[in-house]
């Protein structure tokens, strides 16, 4: 047998229905993630189409306010927990390991129990919008009126354990993804090495392990509250409501954060590609990134500059909020500085791009504003704060995103999207968001608040709020426009070939799509620009294990190969785990003994999943094959 | 983008002449504070996003030459990323400061508080306690604000149920009100007039429509009207307000209203001693004319879904009567 | 077993000589082990930062209730440091693969965890407020709970680790990740330290 | 595994609706009663009418009952009553009912009112709330359904959340 026949076979990717839910590698993961973040995504995208619809006109009775209440609070909710933060660590499960040159993600069991937990906690927020139960308090549900006392039943509670489920896939894929960045790296690749999307990851996974556990702490107080009477909340018994403020925005700034950076990262390589050359400030860019996380934990409190802290303090966050667009200035400098350096390729990711920069930093510039407290008491709340943070997230989040999946669908699906399609896609969407976005602007400044479900008609807001339902139209054809050129791409695309664009980090130094054990022969990195520094004698790992899911560890700084570890192959159990976690997440809703009752079944999955040879282990696996592959683990 | 940008700021100034509730329509001292401090921030903001744009255009769209590899180019284009971001934190600081300044007029009154008041927030309604020495003259306003002009304001502000937040934009930035505690702010009009203000943190079901007016007023009219509010409610003066009288006293009316004078003395919504007096209705909502106060009376829940008053089947003399009653109590 | 072999042309990074699953950083398992941690730990922390928030609120804390009983916690926090030892032992021996000494030591450790976990259980008993009764008890009852979670975790952890090194197969996987069960260990016991003073001290020295 | 998804589903349907809906006007306007002036306020007790069935239509609704307690402290019932514990008036978190456990029972209490202290509502509380309060009353022994009690106020304590008593079994006692 040749070597790629015995990886193949070492390396397969499990059949039949069991082996769909058992499967564990990353590459199948990554793109379930995708699918899933962006069906989530357009759930949420119809929501804010309904929203636009009730606010076209004045005494708007298309929507009463129980369901705007709804449908607000679950388009926040969703596009936040359920869209940015996963479709972000998605792209980083499908390609870290293929940049890094691993050949799977560090602990893929973990990364398919992850993957079921995020599903199921998205099934759950979507099946309470359609049964009139969604959590109607807002995204960031503010104590009393999501306590006990003023949400009766059990909306908000749903909203609580939505967020644990969310975190608890956050945090078991940044975890993977530290790992794999530290230790899964190809020989080589020095710190200095590390493409810039890779280190964006890093940074993004460091700062969801330091901000989620404050949401979560905050969020199980409030469940706490509301089902066994505790008093974390009530300011009558030693509680206090700014409690959860400072918990939940401790956590919401750098979520802000969590989901820009990783789009800052696909920028930096989109760059470099259709410039074709070294992106300008390499340090620069990774030192911005690392900047950005650290500062992005000291300005929670502009939050709440309106709910009466003491003015210094409020100054200092203030200062605090102003400093953090320092870095973000540098790396739009660089970003631009390569653009005028490189010769640029104007195709549909390019477009994105330039399009993130327009909006983007507009959308920071009002950020400036806002953190300015005196301005800031006057538009806080308002939908000036809405368009910025559509600005900055749309803009500086989403548009990446799209010029993202423009440039790696070739190497994910092994074909090209229409370019043309492409560029007309970029216009509709491009002109729609501002059209939709920056009247916003104009409706805050004339003191129209967010979260109203209708307003009166003399107050001059309805010529603005016209304009943004008209753009919201746009923005839906530009959405659908995307959808059809990835599936006809998908289905007729032109075959795109190991390397399309001619890029330079290692992912596309395999075949498109990658094989199920990524590289033939691990690779070893010469330079910052793997690809395009690779010599024709280009060193590659050997000795490795054939017959064994074996892949090499190496040093976090220098990247010398250290020791080899094994990964374990696909097993039903990280599911099943996943599957009795969701149930005891929901019962926890009605009932406090769903704990200790629904922890015993999890440990029991936990403990099969990790008992060697037990059975669920292996499942979908070529029979003939299967023998040797477990001699192999058991030598 | 420059373009709408531009725009941005023309409406925003042609926006500023008219508009209640706008923030570059400042009638006090706060506001106007704000206000120009905002203008700074969107020139200054504006002439670096232009410039940002332009140099991107210029990157985009200029030729091409051979010497854009060499070392010396990198050079130049290191300097130029190095100027530019020095400049850049310049101007963050100017802005920082700025704001500090502009900042700390806001947190005290510029001269002696003339008022001091109480605003209450309730799902969904507000309620402005004029405090006095002697307890029988306290009067209370639900959802009007009455103020004399020129002079600060000190509010006493707290919450019964969740956080609301008190903001009129044409006096002052918002603040908000939080269950368990009492936040003080003053406020101040320089010329006379009615402005809107508007709860600004998402309570419920009717946050959209908590609203409430702000009468600025020279000081003697002020002093009038506090004077007529002082005043126990007028006694009808004809049957049928008698009969009205009779039915609210009779009806369900009592067990959430306050009408001084009389034993309906609940303080679970509204006070309704001076109704008549006032300007609008149901938290800023309805203008008040018999028409919507009929209706209103009748039925809140389908003006107003989620609201807390109940729907009260009256037969219609018996509205009628309560009407008349009601518009009686100037 | 089949290794891959050079290819022509190409310069090789030979890595068949290479050690297995090193122990400790060079390994790949702690660094999830450290990662878990590090998320618990901070929820520690933000839990920690609470109470005393919380505290710093109020005049009288606890609000109107006598000190909690000291004995029970005292008596959790020395078996738990005396609980590190067998556990220490239990890592050097797997580090150095002795099957024998780190079979003794983990079932050391397993009992050691049981009896945390009943003294943990009388604990309760004795605490001064309910969850319900006010702030100063939710977060007591908060703190207790959430690192009796973390407790009963590790003991089950080790539980199974100790089956496995009986039944086998004992690979050398196994023993690194005894010594990661070590490590887990420590961060349990010395958590419980904040957690111990916070619980019983903070009301009487605050 | 699709089956149970489907029935779990159903299951969901036909319970979180009913629990979770806000039914801000249940009653049409017309169909509350005519009013009519009354002389006093206390109503000669008599023995209570036989139970016609109705329930309220809040019963199962989270949201009317804890309108209906909001309304037990706006309409002053913790006056007699204590939040449920009984003071000058008869406790209503136990399982002893004077003048019957029946939703139309307690309906009629409330409305004509009841020897010895209790008012009559006649006129002074629409129907509608009425029946959130009968609902919230029913609640402080646990008998709506389990996931529509009401949990803790934002106030001081007074006792254990309605949601963490122990669910009593209604018995007719009759007048002391």
């Amino acid at each position: 047998m040749t070597d790629a026949e015995l990886l193949e076979r070492t390396w397969y990717v499990p059949r039949g229905v069991l082996g769909w839910l058992s499967v564990a590698d990353h590459r199948t993961i990554g793109k379930r993630y995708l699918v899933t973040a962006f069906a989530f995504f357009l759930f949420a995208g119809v929501l804010a189409g309904l929203m636009r619809i009730q606010l076209a006109v004045p005494n708007n009775r298309f929507l009463g306010p129980d369901l705007y209440n709804q449908i607000f609070t679950v388009h926040g909710t969703m596009m936040m927990f359920l869209f940015a933060v996963p479709v972000m660590e998605a792209m980083g499960i499908y390609l870290v390991p293929l940049m890094v040159g691993a050949r799977n993600i560090a602990f893929p069991r973990l990364n398919t129990y992850s993957y079921f937990v995020f599903l199921c906690g998205g099934v759950m927020l979507v099946a309470t919008m359609l049964l009139n139960t969604a959590p109607d308090v807002g995204w960031f549900s503010y104590v009393p009126l999501a306590g006990p006392d003023y949400t009766p039943g059990k909306r908000a509670d749903f909203w609580a354990q939505l967020i644990t489920f969310t975190e608890v896939a956050a945090l078991a894929v940044a975890v993977e993804l530290v790992a794999t960045i530290f230790k899964l790296r190809a020989p080589g690749m020095t710190l200095n090495r590390i493409p810039l999307f890779v280190w964006s990851i890093l940074v993004m996974s460091f700062m969801v392990i330091f901000a989620m556990p404050a949401v979560v702490t905050g969020s199980s107080f409030l469940l706490m509250d509301r089902l066994v009477g505790t008093h974390f909340y009530n300011p009558a018994e030693g509680g206090d409501p700014l409690l959860f403020q400072h918990l939940f925005w401790f956590f919401g700034h750098p979520e802000v954060y969590i989901i820009f950076i990783p789009a800052l990262g696909m920028v930096s390589s989109i760059i470099t590609t259709f410039t074709q050359r070294p992106i300008f400030g390499y340090t620069a860019l990774v030192l911005a990134l690392i900047a950005t996380g650290f500062i992005g934990f000291g300005l929670w409190v502009h939050h709440m500059f309106a709910t009466g802290l003491p003015q210094l303090g409020l100054h200092y966050f203030t200062a605090a909020s102003i400093v953090i667009a320092i870095p973000s200035g540098v790396q739009i400098f660089c970003w631009i500085a390569s653009l005028w350096r490189g010769r640029p390729r104007f195709e549909t990711p390019l477009l994105f791009v330039i399009g993130f920069i327009i909006i983007f930093v507009l959308g920071g510039l009002s950020g400036v504003t806002l953190a300015s407290v005196p301005f800031d008491l006057q538009v806080h709340d308002t939908y000036y704060v809405v368009a910025h943070f559509h600005y900055v997230l749309i803009g500086g989040a989403v548009f990446p995103l799209i010029g993202g999946v423009y440039y790696w669908f070739p190497k994910i699906t092994g074909r090209m999207m229409d370019n043309t399609v492409g560029i007309v896609n970029f216009v509709v969407l491009f002109v729609g968001f501002n059209v939709t976005f920056f009247p916003m602007h104009q409706a805050g400044l004339m003191g129209m608040p967010r979260r109203v479900y209708t307003y009166p008609a003399d107050m001059g807001w309805n010529t603005v709020n016209l304009i943004s339902s008209l753009g919201a139209l746009l923005l839906v054809i530009g959405g659908a426009m995307l959808i059809y050129n990835m599936v006809t791409s998908y289905l007729w695309g032109a075959v795109a070939g190991d390397n399309p664009w001619n890029a330079d980090t290692l992912e596309w130094g395999t075949t498109s799509p990658p094989p199920v054990y990524n590289f033939l022969y691990p690779p070893v990195v010469e330079g910052r620009h793997a690809l395009w520094e690779r010599t024709a004698a280009a060193p590659v790992v050997t000795g490795g294990r054939l017959d064994c899911r074996e892949c090499l560890v190496t040093d976090v700084m220098d990247g010398e190969p250290s020791n080899k570890t094994e990964f374990p192959g696909p097993t039903i159990w990280p599911f099943v785990a996943a599957i009795f976690t969701s149930i005891m997440f929901i019962g926890s809703i009605f009932t406090a003994w769903a704990v200790p009752i629904g922890t015993v079944p999890i440990a029991i999955a936990l403990i099969l999943w990790f008992w060697p040879h037990a059975p669920g282990h292996d499942i979908g696996a070529p029979e003939e094959e299967s023998t040797p592959v477990v001699e192999a683990r058991a030598s | 983008m420059i373009v709408r940008a531009l725009l941005l700021v023309a409406a925003a100034a042609a926006a500023g002449c008219s508009g209640n509730q706008n923030v570059f329509n400042p009638a006090g001292p706060a506001a106007r504070d704000i206000a120009s401090l905002g203008w700074q921030l969107f020139i200054v903001c504006g002439a670096v996003y232009l410039l940002t744009l332009l140099a991107l255009a210029w990157a985009l769209a200029r030729r091409r030459v051979p010497s854009d590899d060499t070392v010396e180019t990198t050079a130049s284009l290191t300097r130029t990323v190095t100027i530019a971001t020095v400049l850049s934190i310049v101007i963050l600081i100017g802005i920082t400061i700025s704001s500090v300044v502009h900042g700390r007029g806001l947190t005290s009154p510029s001269g002696p508080g003339a008022i001091t008041l109480d605003a209450i927030g309730h799902q969904w309604w507000w309620e402005f306690q004029y405090r006095d020495l002697t307890p029988s003259d306290f009067v209370t306003s639900p959802n009007e604000l009455h103020i004399p002009v020129g002079v600060p304001i000190q509010i006493k502000a707290m919450s019964r149920d969740v956080i609301h937040s008190f903001w009129v934009p044409n006096l002052h930035g918002k603040r908000d009100l939080i269950p368990g505690q009492v936040t003080n702010f003053w406020i101040q009009a320089d010329t006379p007039g009615v402005y809107r203000g508007q709860c600004a943190e998402f309570c419920g079901h009717q946050h959209a429509n908590m609203a409430f007016t702000v009468v600025a007023e020279p000081m003697d009219k002020f002093q009038q009207w506090i004077r007529a509010q002082r005043q126990p409610a007028a006694e009808p003066v004809n049957a049928e307000q008698a009969r009205g009288q009779e039915v609210f006293l009779q009806g369900p009316c009592v067990m959430c209203h306050t009408i001084r004078g009389t034993s309906a003395g609940s303080r679970v919504g509204p006070e309704l001693t001076h109704v008549g007096s006032r300007l609008t209705i149901a938290a800023g909502t309805l203008p008040n004319t018999r028409g919507h106060l009929g209706g209103w009376v009748l039925d809140s829940q389908s003006v107003k879904p989620g609201n807390r008053m109940p729907p009260n089947a009256l037969t219609s003399d018996d509205l009628q009567a309560v009407l008349s009653y009601l518009r009686s109590l100037r | 077993m089949i290794r891959q072999r050079a290819i022509a042309g190409h310069r090789s990074v030979d890595i068949s000589e290479l050690p297995d699953n090193a122990f400790g950083h060079q390994g790949l398992v702690w660094w999830g082990t450290i990662g878990f941690m590090v998320i618990e730990g901070s929820m520690f922390v933000m839990v920690l930062i609470t109470y005393f928030y919380l505290r710093l609120r109020v005049n009288e804390w606890p609000p109107s209730l006598r000190d909690p009983d000291l004995f029970y916690g005292t008596l959790n926090l020395i078996v738990s440091l005396v609980s590190a030892l067998p556990n220490h032992l239990a890592k050097i021996a797997a580090e150095k693969y002795s099957l024998t000494r780190v079979q003794f030591w983990l079932v050391l450790c397993v009992l050691f965890g049981v009896a945390l976990l009943v003294i943990r259980g009388f604990e309760f008993t004795t605490l001064n407020a309910r969850w319900d009764d006010n702030a100063y008890g939710s977060m007591v009852w908060c703190l207790m709970v959430l690192h009796t979670i973390h407790l009963a975790t590790d003991v089950v952890d080790t539980g199974v680790l100790t089956a496995l090194m009986f039944t086998g197969p004992v690979t050398k996987k196994r023993f690194i990740d005894v010594s990661e069960n070590g490590l887990y260990w420590y961060f349990i016991v010395l958590w419980w330290i904040p957690i111990y003073l916070t619980v019983y001290f903070a009301p009487r020295w605050l | 595994m699709r089956v149970l998804i489907v029935l779990a589903a159903i299951a969901a349907v036909s319970s979180g609706c009913e629990r979770e809906v806000r039914p801000f006007q249940t009653l049409p306007v017309a169909s509350a009663r005519a009013q009519r002036v009354v002389e006093t306020t206390l109503h000669p007790g008599d023995a209570p009418p036989p139970a016609t069935g109705q329930n309220s239509p809040f019963r199962e609704n989270a949201w009317g009952v804890g309108e209906g307690k909001r309304l037990f402290t706006y309409y002053n019932c913790s006056g007699c009553h204590a939040n449920g514990g009984g003071g000058m008036g008869p406790p209503l978190m136990d399982d002893k009912w004077i003048y019957g456990y029946e939703p139309a029972n307690i309906f009629q209490t409330i409305v004509e009112g009841r020897p010895n202290g209790m008012p009559s509502f006649r006129n002074k509380i629409p129907d509608q709330q009425v029946w959130m309060l009968v609902a919230y009353v029913q609640s402080m022994s646990g008998n709506v359904r389990y996931d529509a009690l009401p949990s803790r106020s934002d106030h001081m304590r007074y006792s254990t959340p309605e949601n963490a008593r122990r669910a009593q079994t209604p018995k007719q006692t009759g007048p002391r």
